[in-house]
């Protein structure tokens, strides 16, 4: 099938504004949109610069916003996006932008400085007062249960950058740091519980979650952040009470 | 290092985005949220004409059972079922395990919400509808 | 631009990670990765990391120790393998109270589950009698490598450790046999830096691009391999590429063994569970070795499905399971053949072909993560390797699952002690004159080159020549054919031309660097496996399709010689409690 | 090591509950106000049901509750929209301001409507 791309294309050496590019490629409903990008830099046009890795949506490097709505380009197939017909010529074009509300370095590429540091403001690391036992502490596969979903969180920033209240405030801190938060104040070996909460507890904090769900419709590994971040606010409620 | 910024605008960036369930009732609800606080402003204001004794009063009850008064009054209600059923969804979501069937329950809440309008619809044009039924006999 | 640390670790996967953990308080420390430090490729292991922690059931460090050894072939260090199964228990424990969020069993301890080759002896007093799988691999449903090097990144970030994202190293500085620290890239700015160090630590990973398919991630070049190989360091055990069985087909994306642990099977075109001819005992639980020949040869006598793009494999099947265990054990991968093959576990089989996954061999170093070059010892100062670009040997010809968790965390920490001492003891060498002199020529070369050879062409013609002539099953004929194309190729590199001429995240120019590793690197691989006239593990060769410990149980060492052929050196095998016997599952 | 954030502590989980709290009795209240209104358009709309309504302690309670939880419900709403914003202090000072201000008096006009019979 042959199928359009309008790819989003900035370089800060040589464009002053960004612009789109068409490319027209022959493609196959079964392969992902990062296999579609891989042709292009590969056969077309080696100037296209997009981050990716590992290829099967567990490193979190090639987010980006694929016909407006953020996902990972190694873990959707053109099929998924409503390209499946092998003989046919598709007149509506593949949008690729960059993730949103970011600043662009180079076309898809975007700087992850601010995600980073808003990531380390929830001290996304286990604080224990306590001295550890000798062996393994005890948690209940009830309690292990309650992070598992959490902690599938890859990191990409599909749901930060897709949040609107990012959009109108940058220093928000956003779903991925809230959902790292829940990682830990929930895990029943952590010990700064009323520490982690103060710091999310704040106006560009947890408040600024109005559960419109974009996070939840790009996470990638299909994690509910909504519902952690409804079980955070609980838990602050509750403190206050 | 310097990185060049090259932002969409927070409007532009809110219309472009692809939504879904959630993203559409956040609008909504913003929207209906608004009009109905500037509404309730309004309100205060014509309540406070009861003050000024039956006449001022019944004028302004007349003017509203003016066909586009009705009208009105009619969007209003549509304002506020859509604000009040979406609250009801915000609450299950908040409070309860509503994160996981969001948009079904958006779904239910707002053919609910039809029906509730259309019902309304009846009551507020009764008048108008028995007449209309009245001229056809 | 010159900066100056103490210690230099280039990589951010588990083992830099775990190394950088080490550096003590008041020495500078700069962990220098090509992409952010959570998107290595430690994050995709996913099936778990084996201690003997008897939490399940009896166990005891010395059957795992028994187990590697085997698994090896008989050709890794028995000292080294000892130490990693000895303290595999304290280095479980000691990531628990990092934080690392395991699976918990009813007892609120550490779950754990049985994985290929882990096995017990069926009578407790009859340590050499038949064995029986044992649950030994400890996971956090199936994405236990990312939640490994979350945990690992969290506390780098509690210590404080200092990050150099997406910085691409191109050489290592090393004079008279000491390291003075390392060359890099800047992908944002396409700045060269010099990283002035007392010590450096190469925990860059494997080289799986080498290869069309491979569950590897793409910055999986063999950047590691390449420099040092480039600088004179020898590299040992090249020939030995593992080769997952199972790889989701055409795609090369794993699917964890422990979808076997939890009690897939294997099945062929009439639907028979094959392993049974191949390894009587254990079945599908047979080191990957065993079981990736036997799905070759399995195709081969006409037993694979075909695709339709000509293509074969076979089928996992995961059916019988049921859904409580597939969502709840392996939730990652039933994603994985969801998304990519359209396929649901919980119904069909999944197709799947054996991929390459784990370099065996690497920068020789010993039990702490220094390197030597040669067979007496000799340690190039200050220079550490650890994690799949090291080779110490604990894996041997052939690597068990789960034992390259082990090794990073075991080896990553030993490295990083070892760092620590030696910062405290010994102040900076002189840098040498121009020490970024080759990295700026060899970036000035691709730039300015125009040439008519695209980089992705001569990257793809290497892995199609390696995957069909020194995959699972490898022949002196095909592999020579191999090495012809190798030299012709890197020929056809220097005449090639990059699209992107700019400075900035030029990754044009970052590819055609790699591209060049990937060449070094596939020499090196070529050459070590025609040298081997022996079946050993993971290195098969038809034409002698024998294991041979009379002349082959030792440690192959190549050296690069300029544009000729390498250097073939060996180094014996270390054996303390274990004779090398028959290996047969 | 905290990212750019403003304010104090405790900023928000009280009045995050009070917004549902108030949400969902005015839900119930506007029931009622409906029915009222319009299942019994006759009597809910005439002058002396109206001043009837108002004389009764039971009814001067219920409008009272209604006006007050319905303007903060409304205006902590608004404010709540406009912090999503980032705004110079003085802005955020200004804007809210006028909120309180405005709703107060809008208080005081339907209270004292209220009060008057």
């Amino acid at each position: 099938m042959k199928v359009t791309l309008r790819i989003f294309r900035f370089n800060p050496e040589t464009d002053s504004k960004p612009y789109y590019k068409d490319y027209e490629i022959e493609a196959d409903p079964k392969d992902r949109v990062i296999d579609v990008l891989h042709y292009i830099k590969n056969e077309i046009d080696g100037t296209l610069t997009f981050r990716r890795s590992c290829l099967h949506g567990i490193c979190g490097s090639d987010g980006m916003r694929i016909n407006g709505k953020n996902m990972l380009a190694c873990s959707i197939l053109l099929q998924d996006l409503g390209y499946s017909d092998a003989n046919k010529t598709y007149k509506k074009p593949l949008v690729i932008e960059p993730l949103p509300g970011m600043p662009i370095i180079k076309d898809l590429v975007t700087d992850f400085t601010d995600f980073w540091k808003k990531y380390e403001t929830v001290k996304p690391y286990l604080i224990t007062k306590s001295q550890p036992p000798e062996r393994e502490r005890l948690q209940s596969p009830e309690d292990a249960e309650l992070i598992m979903e959490a902690s599938k969180c890859i990191l990409c920033a599909c749901c930060t950058t897709s949040c609107p209240s990012t959009w109108s405030n940058e220093d928000y801190l956003g779903p991925a740091a809230l959902l790292k938060a829940y990682r830990f104040i929930f895990d029943s070996r952590d010990e700064a519980t009323d520490e982690r909460l103060d710091i999310i507890d704040t106006p560009n904090g947890i408040w600024r979650c109005h559960t419109i769900f974009h996070c939840v419709q790009a996470c990638p590994k299909e994690i509910n952040i909504t519902w952690h971040i409804s079980q955070l606010k609980k838990k602050l409620v509750e403190r206050e009470i | 290092m310097k990185v060049e910024k090259t932002h969409e605008g927070y409007f532009k960036l809110v219309a472009s985005y692809r939504k879904e369930t959630g993203g559409w009732a956040w609008i909504i609800h913003r929207i209906s949220g608004l009009a109905l606080t500037a509404y309730l402003y309004v309100h205060i204001y014509a309540l406070s004409n009861l003050t000024k004794g039956k006449e001022a009063f019944d004028a302004e009850m007349a003017l509203f059972q003016k066909p586009l008064f009705k009208f009105l009054e009619w969007l209003l209600f549509a304002f506020v079922l859509a604000h009040t059923l979406n609250g009801i969804r915000i609450v299950l979501v908040d409070f309860g395990r509503g994160s996981y069937y969001q948009k079904k329950a958006f779904a239910y809440l707002m053919i609910i919400g039809v029906i509730a309008f259309l019902v309304m619809g009846y009551f507020i044009f009764s008048h108008e509808i028995s007449q209309i039924f009245a001229g056809l006999i | 631009m010159i900066h100056q640390f103490d210690a230099v670790i280039v990589g951010a996967g588990g083992a830099g990670l775990r190394a950088a953990l080490e550096i003590p308080e008041g020495y500078t420390c700069a962990v220098l990765t090509k992409v952010y430090p959570t998107r290595s490729h430690t994050g995709t292991a996913q099936g778990g990391v084996c201690a003997a922690l008897g939490n399940e059931e009896e166990d005891s460090w010395e059957y795992h120790f028994f187990d590697t050894v085997k698994g090896s072939d008989f050709l890794g260090d028995q000292d080294a393998i000892e130490i990693m199964c000895y303290d595999a228990i304290r280095a479980i424990i000691e990531l628990e109270h990092m934080g690392m969020p395991f699976s918990r069993n009813e007892k609120g301890l550490i779950a754990q589950r049985p994985f290929g080759g882990h096995t017990k002896p069926k009578d407790p007093n009859n340590p050499f009698g038949e064995r029986v799988p044992v649950k030994r691999a400890c996971f956090s449903a199936d994405r236990t490598g990312h939640v490994m090097i979350q945990t690992l990144y969290e506390n780098c970030i509690k210590r404080g450790v200092k990050f150099f994202p997406e910085f691409f190293v191109t050489d290592l500085i090393v004079q008279d046999n000491v390291v003075r620290g390392v060359v890099a890239i800047e992908i944002a700015t396409g700045e060269i830096h010099i990283f002035h160090a007392k010590t450096v630590m190469f925990a860059t990973g494997g080289y799986g691009r080498v290869y069309r398919i491979t569950s590897n991630a793409v910055v999986g070049t063999g950047d590691g391999f390449a420099i040092v190989y480039r600088r004179g360091i020898p590299l040992e055990d090249m020939e030995f590429v593992q080769f997952h069985p199972t790889g989701l087909w055409r795609l090369g994306i794993l699917v964890s063994e422990a979808a076997r642990g939890e009690g897939g099977v294997l099945k062929n075109k009439f639907g028979e569970r094959f392993m049974e001819k191949y390894a009587p005992t254990i079945k599908d639980l047979a080191p990957r070795d065993v079981i990736s020949r036997a799905m070759y040869t399995e195709i081969r006598e006409g037993r694979g499905i075909q695709g339709p793009d000509g293509t074969y494999y076979l089928l996992l099947d995961l059916t019988h399971l049921g859904a409580e265990i597939i969502n709840k054990k392996l939730p990652e991968i039933t994603g994985f053949a969801r998304i990519y093959l359209g396929v649901d576990p919980l119904r069909e089989p999944i197709p799947v072909q054996p991929t390459t996954h784990y370099a065996m061999g690497g920068i020789p170093t010993n039990v702490d993560a220094e390197v030597v070059i040669d067979d007496k010892g000799t340690k190039i100062e200050g220079f550490y390797a650890a994690g799949e670009v090291a080779c110490v040997s604990v894996h041997g010809a052939n690597r068990l699952g789960t034992n390259s968790l082990l090794d990073i965390i075991v080896f990553g920490r030993r490295g990083g002690k070892k760092m620590a001492e030696y910062v405290k003891e010994h102040d900076f060498p002189p840098l040498p004159k121009d020490a970024d002199e080759w990295t700026r020529r060899t970036v000035e070369r691709i730039l300015n080159s125009n040439g008519k050879e695209r980089v992705s062409r001569i990257r793809k013609e290497l892995q199609e020549i390696m995957m069909d002539n020194v995959s699972v099953f490898r022949t002196g004929e095909g592999i020579k054919k191999a090495i012809e194309k190798i030299k012709e190729l890197k020929e056809r590199y220097l005449e090639i031309k990059i699209d992107d001429k700019g400075k900035k995240f030029n990754t044009d120019l970052i590819e055609a660097i790699e591209l060049g590793n990937l060449l070094d690197t596939a020499e090196s691989i070529a050459y070590s496996a025609l040298n081997r006239t022996e079946s050993r593990g993971a290195h098969y060769r038809e034409d002698y399709p024998k294991r041979d410990d009379q002349n082959w149980l030792k440690h192959t060492l190549i050296y690069k010689n300029g544009d000729k052929e390498p250097i073939i050196k060996y180094k014996p095998v270390v054996i303390t409690k274990i004779q090398p016997m028959e290996r047969k599952y | 090591m905290s990212f750019k954030h403003y304010g104090s502590r405790k900023s928000g989980s009280i009045g995050w509950l009070l917004q549902r709290i108030t949400g969902i009795f005015l839900i119930f209240a506007m029931v009622g106000h409906y029915i009222l209104m319009h299942y019994t358009p006759e009597t809910g709309h005439s002058y002396e049901q109206s001043v009837a309504r108002f004389s009764s302690v039971y009814w001067k309670m219920f409008y009272l509750t209604f006006i007050s939880l319905g303007l903060w419900h409304g205006l902590n709403g608004v404010w709540s929209i406009l912090r999503d914003f980032k705004m110079k202090p003085w802005l955020a000072i200004t804007l809210y301001g006028i909120i309180v201000i405005s709703g107060f008096a809008f208080w005081v006009l339907g209270v004292s409507t209220a009060l008057k019979f």
